[in-house]
């Protein structure tokens, strides 16, 4: 088979669906906007349920990549397609154009912007800080407040960006309650003596293994769950954070101070995705995701011929649900491949 | 020459255990209360003395009960006990035909060889000695076991040995070295004789072909006396006190004293007669299918000994009773942690009076206070209606409503005019609180459901849970007559009431703990049964059936190990591959089925589907739609 | 003091770090399970002295955990141990023990029922 | 605490403050309770910045009490609201000024629901028209008078005679700012700085030396609430709603309370009294209550303008320990005389005297 195509965005989803084609005998050009591959996941530090060390995902991306029929672009931002006859023509920021038969779109997610959400003070008090902040401070095994100390009381506080009318994202992330569960056991396992809250709307426990972990954590961990949306947080003179919440279950207002509180972002659309179609043609979701031709059978499918997706660019996926997707968009892009020559 | 120093050790220690056994006897007996002092002594002089003896000599000596379980573990103990009997008699015999005196003082028996070193020469005489070489041997095979035993309980047959405290280790390295002692200072003196018999003369023989076999047995007969003054010296203060502790149990329990609903004397006596032997942990399903191996009867009872608390053990045990069964010494296992329950948190449980030698006071006893009193004061005023039978399904009954169900269509069927006193809820049975040790507060459920009993004027009350069922029958000062639904049914096929068809199914029965142990209720639910089906044994009957894992008289149990248990049971019923696993319990169906892929079904459940129809044909139902009603106080 | 015809009325926030948290951890601690509670409210449906009265194994279990002792120290009274709940709870609470735990609890640290 | 994660929120808020010409509309509670506030606010654009501020003396409440005590219907508050809209017009002016933070919110809100729901504004047309044949338009210009003042706080600074700062020690004054729930709460937008970290008040304090104290109750209500205040059985909540904030604040041990509303004035005022009396609790420092002050109070101290005519002496927490710690220079003899010189009546159990 022949054929070259052009993957929009060098993460899980575009690497992984690179490397399927490529071994099935077609040109790839992976362009990334980063001077590496690996998206957001470079970021992270360990996985749920497994708590697998990014690293090894990575790793995989790397093997995956090394194939001569593959050409990565770093440092390139695509800014606008055109069509013509049965070839694409990419333009990217700094001028660049890339031709190919077909376009898989592996835009990713963006991670919601916590200072949105001013009622929790990201950015504004000293220890509010995000899930993706906290993965970093995991990389550096060192958990400390502004002030050097260690946290003593710590707080997960869920569905910041999603499930939001007010942050106008009206879809669950999906992923963020898992990662608070995950993230919450690394810092007991790291923090013995803290103790540690989640203030959850739902608990959203429906991968596999994932509700084992949340019984775990309870109880092996011992952390405390408490259902409720964290209305606003305030600094106290002791530079404690003041926590509002509704005790959903009790049915009573609850007030906690915590050392640390960590917003557990949502994913939104990529910006950089949006950007690739800068012209509007391609259909979106009312959650502003890229909207596949049919969420049942074409889920890898746009609405224009030889354009398709993988991953996040969709709707927020774990790495599994990702690498599962890009494999189904390398399907999907064969079979187009193959009818159209 | 009847004397010689080596001899001191062994008197003062037999002198003082006789003495001292003696006293706290004594002691013993004055702390009874006054019926059962009556009843003691009304024993001692009259029948029960002779049945005593029986036992003593069936229990205490061959351990019959032992050797029914185990053989091995049987003989082991056997060996020890009835064969160190064997050699004293037939010592103190040899002492008084072959001796100087006649009635000689016990060291005459024990050292008799070594007072006597030339005896045996006669063919008599060398029978004699052939038969104490007899029993030695028969002791020192017994001793090798218990070794064994020591650092490899399987060996016996046993899962699991209990664990030693320090002085119980002494004791036993005294006890062990009493009759490898024995033997070599018997063997020595004969070899140096030329005396002895199988065992001691060919030892003593080749012992002399090489050594100065006259001098090296003297120390021997220093140590053997040692290792027995030691011993007896030590005894009260280890396990071993078991041993003239059961005596006095034995006459106790023939003379009709039992362990009761309080801590008293008997219960104490109770207490250390235990020999740890270790058969209730084999029996105990916590330890077998849930490897929970610190918490059964045997530690429970070394733990009062030792005045540990024993809150975290007596609540952790399912209350099946397996190990009631089976304790070789009788001892009311059940009542005693059911004593220790209810004095949780009180002091007023079982306690060791002895410390050391001596008795100290017992620690005064505080009124229970429970925390948080439980208070039902929120239970409405019910006006039953009128019925003969009146029919209680239980709390457990209204989560398996497939029992429930079978109840009202069999009670339908019986044509008998009924009424159901837990339709709509009712209040618990007030079992439950008492296995938690809150029989003061279970009271309050118990009055309130009399009322409701005793105003229906109900002739007969029917539950389908053997809970309920027990504490009814045992602990309700009611005028009517208590039914498991299981008896009931029986006697509606017996009245030839109601008919049913043959269902040519083949069924195992599963005895819920309550009913069967717990009550003595076998034979009905059997019986019934085998009336619509065929009934397979499963290895796990009746005395010996198994707990479902799901009691409620275990307040500890973890879900993970419940399940454990559960699925040991499930298995066991399940073994025949039967179509139907029958038992006559909700709490039983429940748990037993969560484990099995097999039908699991109330004996109720199963005559429901085989009713032909009521013979009391044309007779009106009489079932009142609406039988409680509720008014508000 | 002045008499307005009103007062201070007392909040009725959770002040989660002024509770008593002593309850909860002795439970905890004596039944891990406690912990387990995901507040379904399986037990309050099937409960068989919540058929007569207002009680609720949830509301008590919440509330403990929050450190509300004052409710639950009153309500735990109720409880028949019946031990319906435990064949209902999906996440295997201990609930019977539960119960006698938080009573020991109650009285080792005094706390004074309604 | 990060400064500049709040300049970050306060420049997604600007609005935009009309610089001249305006027609002021007054507060039902300010010019009863604290006349010298709006006298001190028309003196000094007039007279201090040249400004012209034109008042109509037909303009009356605009019944946000009523309606926010469920008395006066929407329709109702909207034919008002569109009268002043109406005399404005007729005035000849654009910009509105209002003086009311409850008066700003309901303004905000029917102009919101007048641009979702233009029948609505249709029918207040025909409504105002037919009760009193005025018309009216929508003014181009809104602005709450603390967003005037905020605009020209630099100005003030600039003219300062008195900063915000302790005299004796040196140190800036600490102050708390309380910001009243309809100023920015309903619609972030029309705050300076939005809702969560509002601009207008600290923006004020600080320009002219003070600092800012960001309490953990900072956002919660004052206590007005309205019904709750209205009737005397809810009154309970009020107070403690209040009480609640000066308990979060009393830790930080500030100086002064500013606020822009002039109910929230009143309530943080009067309730530490109220508290006092009931509970025998205060919240300053040694047993004095904490002074509770207008902006236009505030600013007219810092330009040097005589305090007893700026009316301090009509609050239930005097100002004194407030006026010495700033260096402000006052007659204590002419607090309680008229501007000619009458002795009035001394009021008795004065609060920080």
């Amino acid at each position: 088979m022949t054929g070259n195509v052009i993957v929009i965005g060098g993460g899980t989803a575009g690497v992984e669906a690179a490397g399927q084609l490529a071994r099935s005998g077609i040109g790839v050009t992976v362009i990334e906007k980063e001077s590496t591959i690996g998206g957001h996941v470079r970021n992270w530090h360990h996985l749920f349920p497994d708590r697998r060390s990014s690293s090894e995902v990575i790793d995989y991306l790397r093997k995956q990549l090394k194939h001569d029929n593959i050409t990565l672009v770093t440092g390139e931002l695509i800014s606008g397609f055109d069509k013509k006859g049965g070839s694409f023509r990419l333009k990217s920021s700094s001028g660049k154009e890339f031709h190919g038969d077909a376009v898989l779109i592996a835009s990713g997610f963006d991670l919601f912007r916590s200072e949105r959400k001013e009622e929790y003070g990201y950015g504004i008090y000293d220890n509010v800080i995000t899930s993706a902040d906290l993965e970093s401070m995991f990389r550096d095994k060192s958990i400390l407040l502004r002030n050097g100390r260690e946290p003593e009381k710590i707080g997960f506080v869920h569905c910041v960006g999603s499930r939001d009318e007010k942050s106008g994202n009206l879809y669950c992330s999906k992923l963020c309650c898992i990662t608070a569960v995950k993230q919450a056991i690394g810092l007991k396992e790291l923090i013995p003596g803290s103790k540690v809250f989640c203030f959850y709307m739902d608990m959203r426990m429906g991968g596999a293994l994932y509700e084992e972990m949340y019984r775990e954590a309870q109880e092996k961990y011992g952390i405390s769950f408490i259902r409720g949306k964290v209305s606003e947080v305030s600094e106290n003179i002791e530079g404690k954070l003041v926590t509002k919440v509704e005790d959903t279950l009790a049915g009573r207002p609850l007030r906690i101070e915590m050392d640390l509180l960590v917003l557990m972002a949502g994913m939104e659309m990529s910006k950089d995705g949006e950007a690739i179609d800068i012209s509007g043609k391609l259909n979106r979701g009312v959650n502003r995701f890229f909207a596949p031709a049919d969420y049942h059978f074409g889920s890898n499918i746009s609405n224009i011929k030889g354009v398709f997706y993988a991953g996040a660019c969709t709707a927020p996926m774990n790495i599994t649900e990702t690498i599962s997707h890009a494999r189904g968009a390398v399907s999907d892009v064969l079979n187009y491949l193959t009818n159209k020559h | 020459m009847h004397f010689d120093p080596f001899i001191i050790p062994f008197n003062i220690g037999l002198y003082f255990i006789l003495i001292y056994v003696v006293g706290r006897s004594i002691i013993w007996f004055r702390n009874l209360s006054r019926p059962d002092k009556l009843r003691l002594q009304r024993g001692f002089f009259g029948m029960a003395f002779g049945q005593s003896l029986k036992e003593i000599f069936l229990e205490s000596l061959i351990h019959r009960k032992i050797l029914k379980t185990n053989l091995r573990l049987g003989y082991m103990h056997m060996s020890l006990a009835f064969g160190w009997f064997l050699l004293i008699l037939f010592g103190t015999i040899e002492a008084d035909i072959f001796g100087s005196h006649h009635l000689n003082p016990p060291h005459m028996a024990i050292f008799f060889r070594f007072f006597n070193p030339d005896h045996g020469k006669t063919a008599f005489e060398n029978g004699y000695a052939f038969l104490m070489d007899l029993v030695l041997a028969f002791i020192l095979s017994g001793l090798i076991l218990a070794i064994i035993k020591r650092f490899s309980s399987k060996s016996v047959g046993m899962k699991k040995t209990t664990r030693l405290k320090h002085l119980d280790k002494i004791a036993l390295a005294s006890l062990w070295l009493i009759f490898p002692s024995r033997l070599l200072a018997e063997s020595l003196t004969s070899g140096a004789y030329g005396t002895g018999s199988f065992l001691t003369g060919t030892l003593g023989a080749w012992f002399n072909s090489f050594l100065p076999a006259k001098q090296a047995a003297y120390p021997f007969w220093w140590l053997y006396s040692l290792s027995l003054g030691t011993f007896f010296v030590l005894l009260p203060l280890t396990r071993y006190m078991h041993i003239p502790t059961e005596l006095f149990l034995i006459f106790m329990r023939n003379s009709g004293i039992r362990t009761g609903d309080k801590a008293g004397t008997y219960s104490e006596v109770e207490v250390h007669s235990c020999s740890s032997c270790g058969i209730c942990i084999d029996a105990c399903q916590m330890s077998f299918s849930a490897g929970i191996n610190n918490i059964q009867s045997a530690y429970l009872l070394k733990a009062i000994r030792k005045d540990e608390d024993t809150s975290g053990i007596v609540f952790n045990c399912l209350m099946c009773g397996r190990c009631d069964v089976k304790c070789p010494v009788g001892i009311e296992l059940t009542s005693i942690r059911m004593i220790q329950r209810r004095a949780a948190g009180a002091g007023n449980g079982i306690h060791n009076i002895w410390h050391g030698y001596l008795r100290t006071n017992p620690v005064p006893v505080t009124a229970k206070q429970p925390a948080s009193k439980p208070s039902y004061d929120f239970l409405p005023a019910r006006k039953p209606e009128k019925a003969d039978i009146l029919y209680f399904a239980g709390c457990m009954t209204h989560l398996t409503p497939s029992i429930k169900n079978s109840m009202v269509k069999i009670l339908d069927a019986s044509g008998m005019k009924w009424s159901f006193m837990d339709e709509d809820g009712g209040v618990c049975c007030g079992r439950p609180l008492m296995l938690a040790g809150n029989d003061r507060e279970a009271r309050e459920l118990i009055n309130f459901n009399s009322r409701l009993i005793w105003k229906s004027g109900a002739h007969t009350l029917v539950t389908s849970c053997p809970i309920c069922y027990k504490v009814f029958r045992e602990s309700y000062y009611l005028d009517v007559e208590v039914l498991h639904h299981t008896q009931f049914i029986k006697q509606l096929i017996e009245d030839e009431t109601v008919k049913m068809n043959y269902l040519n199914k083949r069924v195992t029965y599963h005895s819920p703990c309550e009913l069967g142990r717990n009550s003595g209720v076998y034979d009905e639910p059997k019986e019934v049964l085998r009336h619509v089906a065929d009934l397979e044994k499963t290895g796990y009957d009746d005395g010996n059936s198994l707990c479902c894992g799901g009691s409620l008289a275990n307040l500890r149990l973890q879900s993970p190990d419940k399940h454990k248990i559960a699925s040991f049971a499930a298995a066991a019923l399940s073994a025949p591959a039967p179509d139907y696993i029958a038992t006559a319990c909700p709490l039983c169906k429940k748990t037993i089925s969560a484990e099995t892929k097999i039908r699991v079904a109330d004996i109720a459940e199963i005559v429901a589907e085989s009713i032909v129809k009521p013979v009391a044909n044309g007779m009106k139902k009489q079932r009142i739609p609406n039988p409680i009603e509720t008014s508000k106080v | 003091m002045n008499r307005f015809g009103y007062s201070l009325s007392k909040a009725r926030v959770i002040d989660y770090d002024a509770n008593n948290h002593a309850v909860a951890e002795y439970i905890a601690e004596k039944e891990p399970s406690f912990r387990l509670c995901i507040a379904c409210g399986g037990c309050a449906a099937t409960c068989t002295t919540g058929n007569f009265t207002e009680f609720s194994l949830r509301e008590i279990n919440i509330l403990i955990h929050r450190g509300e002792n004052r409710k639950p120290g009153s309500d735990i009274r109720k409880c028949m141990l019946c031990g319906k709940c435990i064949l209902v709870c999906p996440r295997g609470v201990n609930t019977r023990n539960v119960v006698i735990t938080a009573r020991e609890a109650f009285k080792k640290f005094g706390i004074n029922a309604l | 605490m990060e400064n500049e994660g709040k300049k970050r929120v306060w420049s997604e808020y600007q609005k935009e403050i009309a610089d001249d010409h305006f027609f002021y509309v007054r507060s039902c509670i300010r010019q009863s309770f604290f006349p010298g506030s709006e006298q001190f606010f028309l003196d000094f654009m007039r007279n201090g910045l040249g400004k012209d501020v034109f008042e109509n003396p037909s303009h009356t409440t605009c019944t946000g009490i009523g309606y926010h005590g469920d008395i006066v219907p929407i329709e109702t508050i909207m034919t008002v609201v569109a009268r002043h809209f109406a005399l404005m017009k007729e005035s000849g002016y654009k910009n509105i000024a209002i003086s009311c933070v409850t008066s700003f919110g309901i303004y905000t809100e029917i102009l919101e629901t007048w641009k979702h729901f233009p029948e609505q504004l249709e029918r207040t047309r025909e409504f105002l028209f037919k009760a009193t044949g005025r018309e009216f338009d929508v003014p181009e210009n809104m602005a709450h008078t603390s967003d005037i003042i905020y605009k020209f706080r630099d100005e003030i600074a600039s003219r300062a005679k008195y900063r915000l700062i302790n005299h004796q020690t040196g140190e800036p004054l600490k102050v708390v700012e309380h910001i009243g729930c309809h100023y920015s709460k309903m619609f972030p937008k029309h705050g300076v700085g939005g809702a969560e970290f509002p601009r207008v008040l600290s923006g004020m304090a600080e320009a002219w030396g003070g600092e800012i104290i960001d309490y953990p109750e900072r956002r919660h209500c004052c206590g007005f609430g309205f019904r709750q205040y209205l009737v005397q059985a809810n009154r309970g909540y009020s107070v403690s709603n209040t009480a609640k904030k000066f308990a979060s604040m009393e830790p930080y041990k500030p100086d002064f309370i500013l606020t822009n509303c002039p109910g929230c004035n009143m309530f943080m005022d009067k309730w530490q009294y109220t508290i006092r009396e009931m509970e025998g609790v205060t919240f300053g420092p040694s047993g004095d209550s904490i002074p509770v002050l207008t902006y236009e109070e505030l600013a007219g101290l810092v330009l040097g303008y005589n305090p007893w005519n700026l009316g301090l002496q009509y609050h239930m927490v005097q100002s004194e320990p407030l006026l010495r710690k700033m260096g402000v220079e006052f007659d204590p003899e002419d607090k309680y005389k008229t501007k000619d010189g009458v002795q009035m009546p001394i009021p008795r159990n004065l609060i920080n005297c």
